[in-house]
């Protein structure tokens, strides 16, 4: 299968939920709103992307959005597994609510607090939201959100 | 490291710490026993463990990752792209090539260029070389979990022969930086490609020593077989990876169903084992191991077939300057232009995995056209089998912990990224 | 010829299993008991003679410098840095900034990124790494020193070796020859 | 009676030389060899050196007498939480009554030379050897410390798993014999006449028991340092942890010269004489000697075996190794009911 036909396979199988379909390098990116992200992400399992490769967010301050990607692929069927999917969705910075799908898939739980550990979004329905690598005071920072800045030195000695 | 935190300012008081959620205290079940396995603990390496038991029988395991959490996501925004392939090569650096390799290459896939054939052929011989070494620095981990000291030493002994192979091609016993966008670093000097099937026969000979010795030993074998098993099922459920997927019965490897570099080239099989028992784990490995080396010969017949071509992409080979082609001559150092310093990648995001000894790492990689990455994800191996602590060490013996930790073949550095 | 899954099976256990399993295993270890073909290295006494090519510490030759920055800009690790130091320029008689690479030896991670990249070949990397600081402080060396290979202080007395790879004992230790590459 | 004959007299006063020298003396010196050989060993089959750095001429032996001198000297740490006056008393108890054995066990046939003239010293030094290992659990217990305690249970459980083949095991010699005295089991295996051979299980059942007594490999259970830290031992340090661990090994020394006396003919084929060289000193040199080479072989499995479950090793004691030492007694029986001893 190849990855435009990956493509219509996507947008076909979540179609009225779909906002936007990206073809990446090796990547499909499918972009959904985020009241129907339950919804799609059962369909998606059902089509047989059966695990979560990592779930992510990206934090874009200028357009004042948090994306949130959940990288799909599947074990049992070969034909899927040669492309990632993206399924994400948008929210506005300064939500910090949104449906956890651990529910769909299991493989999600410690992604899930590794976005909520970095960005300080909640993932509601997540039986165990804790942080899991950071300490929960640098937790608290939401660290890899774009306003927390990381000096680099200068190529000049003082 | 260079980067300075800024953010974290005034004190935190304890009663402030009290309403932030990792100080929330979760119940202790009546007649249940909390045993913390780690981080200071000659069984756990850098994680934490915490496990309640009835008896003996573990009923609650909660990993605790993040003792060795080097915020690599973060730093790598803010450098440069070339700077982050000696970052990321740090968190499992005895697996260096495996580890960098797929950032590399979804670099390439946003540069739209495509390394040489040789320097393809020698990724996929660090790769190899790496892995090797990688699985025997796991079973000696695991030998010393078991009990088994001679286990411990003999896979690191004989590691050494793989790491002194990768120092004499690269030039660094561990952190090679190998791999670099367009290419490789170094081409494979006089003499390499005899040596390395030297050790290839070796190490079959060594493989058969440490059947008797270890895995078909029956104290060994009582202590790994029908512990830890993960269903076919429940290994997908679990999206854990690697040779534990694959003891598990699921036909899935990179190199397979989404082949890199030259792999969909070469003749080797993914063993599948159907058992997903912990002895099952560690006959993955070995069958693996040999699977290496059987690549490992092709890749040495193929350098031998090919010597002195390119190893750069003409990107950054065709302007450089007659100096740098007198150094590859010479030494088969790869001099690289000063235009990696400051590369520009055209914006977009990509996607890319690799098969490391651990299992699949990827990244996801997206650039906004600046000379920085925008954002990197990276989900190692170990950060995504960790969860089977969580669903798996449940209904097991104390004892059993130490054997299901040391066949998953658990990474914390690696996990903690 | 692409790769293909086999499925497999761990060996079975046959009756005599345990039997035959403890005897190979004491078999085995009775045999590296006599004959333990070791390939530790007795470091004091014996030191490994790297080979060329070996990124170890780095020596800058200052003839070479065009003073184009590009090692300091290439560092992952902010090791290498660039200072100022005023020169009088010979044709002109003014004094006027120069840029001179150094290196800060607690940070150097040993990538040999910087000795890539460095357009005149003005950087080198000697092939050892057992130098010895006196502290912290001396880590962070000036230019003066970075324009001089760093003194090989520890395992003077021992005899150097090379490791070759053998086919029956993996390692094997040879005396190194000087002049004898290879 | 000068007092120089007096002072030798005391000091050859069999109850005092076994107590002191085949019991403190003799056992330090050959635990030292025998932690060195495992040293070695493990090493030499791990392809690696062991001790060198310390005494490259002597391949390394001195390194025992500086890490016993590390022990000695090093700080006792007394946690806070734990009961005192237990924690410092089990593990010295444990060491006395872990030599407290040899007081009933007989180097030698001449009865003047005999610590305690009995008949019943196969009884007697079995049922001492069992008292120590109470010790080490009271010493788990006042730890108060987790893992302690874990390891203290395990090593309950052992205890009761490895005891009864022991001692069965043995007393199948007895059985043998029909006697309760050492001497009399030594003699009968005259002429080369090894129990050992004559009664291969009963000697495999006694072996595994002691390997299992003495938390050798494979059934390093308590002490498994990679889930309880060091078992019992966790929280003690310096002097008290060298203690300890001396009165496991001069545990599997006793024990060790309990099989020699057994199964290995004691100080067969030498005939003591009357005088207290001939008569004490040799046989009991060779009985050490022959104990220290069952010790080296317990040493040896350490380089080739990992540990054993402890619900694999109980089982494997209740199912296999009780069953097997009561067929090593009916064995014996069976043996000296067709008179082939």
């Amino acid at each position: 299968m190849s990855i435009d036909e990956l493509a219509d396979m996507v947008r076909n199988l979540l179609a009225e939920y779909v906002v936007n379909v990206e073809v990446g390098k090796d990547l499909v990116h499918v972009e959904v709103k985020e009241e129907n992200v339950i919804e799609a992400a059962k369909r998606m399992k059902e089509a047989g992307f059966d695990h979560v490769k990592d779930v992510t967010a990206i934090d874009y301050p200028k357009e004042g959005i948090i994306k949130i990607i959940y990288h799909l692929s599947s074990y049992s069927k070969k034909e899927l597994s040669r492309y990632v999917v993206g399924l994400g969705y948008s929210i506005p910075r300064d939500k910090n609510s949104v449906p956890s799908l651990y529910g769909v898939w299991t493989s999600a739980d410690f992604q899930e607090r590794e976005v909520y550990e970095g960005f300080g979004i909640v993932f509601e329905g997540h039986p165990d939201l804790r942080p899991l690598l950071l300490a929960p005071t640098v937790a608290e920072l939401k660290p890899l959100r774009k306003d927390f800045i990381v000096k680099e030195e200068p190529i000049f000695k003082k | 490291m260079s980067a300075r935190i800024s953010g974290i300012s005034g004190k935190v008081g304890f009663n402030d710490l009290k309403q932030l959620p990792g100080f929330w205290t979760r119940k202790l079940g009546k007649d249940l026993y909390e045993v913390f396995i780690g981080p200071q603990h000659p069984g756990s390496g850098h994680m934490r463990i915490i496990i309640r038991v009835d008896g003996d029988v573990i009923v609650e395991a909660d990993p605790d990752m993040g003792y060795v959490h080097r915020t690599m996501e973060k730093l790598g925004e803010g450098r440069e792209w070339i700077k982050g392939i000696p970052l990321y090569e740090r968190m499992a650096i005895h697996d260096a090539c495996n580890v960098t390799l797929p950032y590399v290459e979804a670099v390439e896939k946003l540069l739209g260029i495509e390394p040489p054939l040789r320097a393809k052929y020698l990724r996929v011989l660090l790769c190899e070389i790496n892995r090797i070494a990688a699985f025997l620095y796991g079973f000696g981990i695991f030998g010393v979990f078991v009990g088994h000291s001679t286990m411990y030493m003999w896979p690191f002994g004989d590691r050494e022969v793989w790491v002194e192979l990768a120092d004499w091609l690269t030039g660094a016993r561990l952190t090679h930086s190998y791999p670099i966008f367009g290419g490789v670093r170094r081409d494979a000097p006089e003499g390499f490609t005899d040596s390395l099937r030297k050790a290839i026969r070796y190490m079959r000979k060594r493989l058969e020593e440490y059947r008797k010795i270890y895995v078909d030993n029956p104290v060994i074998r009582a202590r790994l077989e029908d512990v830890g098993v993960i269903p076919r099922n429940l290994a997908i459920e679990l999206g854990i990876t690697g040779p534990n997927l694959r003891a598990s019965g699921v036909e899935y490897d990179v190199r397979y169903n989404a082949p890199y570099e030259v792999y969909d080239e070469l003749d080797f099989e993914i063993p599948v084992f159907q058992e997903g028992d912990s002895l099952a784990r560690v006959w993955q490995r070995v069958e693996e191991i040999k699977q290496s080396l059987h690549i490992l010969e092709q890749v040495a017949d193929w350098l031998d077939k090919h010597k002195g071509e390119q190893i750069m992409h003409d990107r950054f080979w065709k302007t450089a300057p007659p100096l740098y082609k007198k150094v590859f001559q010479e030494t088969g150092r790869v001099k690289l232009v000063p235009v990696f310093a400051l590369l520009k990648v055209p914006k977009g995001k990509a996607y890319a995995r690799a098969e490391t000894a651990r299992g699949e790492i990827s990244y996801y990689v997206e650039s906004n056209g600046a000379n920085k990455p925008y954002r990197v994800r990276i989900v190692s191996a170990s950060a995504r089998n960790a969860i089977v602590f969580k669903y798996i060490l449940p209904g097991h013996r104390v004892m059993d912990l130490p054997t299901i930790y040391g066949s998953i073949d658990y990474f914390p550095p690696e996990g903690d990224r | 010829m692409p790769p293909k899954p086999v499925p497999k099976t761990k060996p079975k256990r046959g009756i005599f299993h345990k039997f035959k399993g403890n005897l190979e295993a004491i078999i085995v270890g009775v045999k590296y008991f006599f004959d333990p073909e070791r390939f530790t290295l007795v470091y004091p006494k014996e030191y490994t003679k790297l080979r060329e090519g070996y990124r170890g510490f780095i020596v800058l030759i200052k003839d070479k410098c065009i003073h184009c920055a590009s090692c300091a800009r290439i560092c992952p690790a902010s090791a290498m840095k660039m200072i100022r130091i005023p020169q009088k320029d010979p044709k002109t008689g003014k004094t006027k900034m120069v840029m001179w690479p150094v290196i800060n030896y607690q940070r150097c991670i040993f990538c040999g990124m910087c000795v890539d990249v460095c357009p005149t070949e003005a950087l080198y990397h000697v092939p050892y790494h057992d130098v010895v600081y006196e502290n912290l402080a001396e880590m962070d060396i000036d230019l003066e020193s970075f324009t001089k290979p760093p003194e090989y202080k520890t395992a003077k007395e021992g005899i150097p070796v090379r490791y070759v790879i053998d086919e029956e004992k993996g390692l094997v230790k040879v005396p190194y020859k000087e002049g004898e590459e290879k | 009676m000068n007092w120089i004959e007096l002072i030798i007299k005391i000091i050859i006063w069999p109850p005092l030389w076994q107590l002191i020298v085949l019991g403190l003396i003799v056992p330090l010196v050959v635990v030292i060899g025998i932690l060195w050989f495992e040293r070695k060993t493990a090493a030499r089959v791990q392809r690696r050196f062991g001790p060198l750095h310390v005494s490259p001429q002597l391949g390394g032996a001195l390194q025992l007498i500086a890490d016993l001198m590390r022990y000695a000297f090093q700080e006792v740490i007394i946690p806070k939480t734990v009961d005192k006056g237990v924690f410092l008393l089990a593990p010295l108890t444990a060491l006395v009554l872990s030599i407290v054995p040899l007081v009933a066990v007989p180097f030698t046939s001449v009865a003047r030379w005999w610590p305690i003239p009995m008949d019943y010293s196969v009884l007697i030094s079995l049922a001492l050897s069992t008292v120590s290992a109470i010790f080490i659990v009271l010493a788990s217990w006042a730890s108060n410390n987790k893992f302690s305690i874990i390891g203290g249970m395990r090593e309950s459980y052992m205890i009761t798993a490895y005891e009864i083949a022991i001692i069965i095991s043995i007393l199948s010699t007895a059985a043998m014999t029909l006697s309760y005295n050492f001497v009399d089991v030594v003699n009968a295996q005259e002429g080369w006449k090894w129990f050992a051979v004559l009664n291969p299980l009963a000697f495999l059942a006694a072996f595994i028991g002691v390997l299992m007594a003495t938390s050798g490999f494979p059934f390093e259970i308590p002490e498994s340092e990679n889930e309880v830290v060091a078992g019992p031992y966790t929280e003690y340090s310096g002097l008290l942890y060298g203690v300890n661990m001396g009165a496991a090994y001069i545990k599997r020394f006793v024990y060790s010269v309990l099989i020699t006396l057994a199964f290995f003919g004691g100080w067969l084929p030498y005939h003591p004489g009357t005088g207290f060289l001939s008569g004490y000193l040799y046989p009991s040199i060779i009985v050490v000697v022959k104990a220290t080479i069952l010790m080296a072989i317990f040493s040896f499995l350490r380089a080739v075996y990992g540990r054993y479950r402890l619900d694999q090793a109980l089982d494997f004691a209740w199912k296999i190794l009780f069953p097997l030492a009561l067929f090593g007694l009916g064995l014996g029986i069976l043996e000296a009911y067709l008179g082939l001893i």
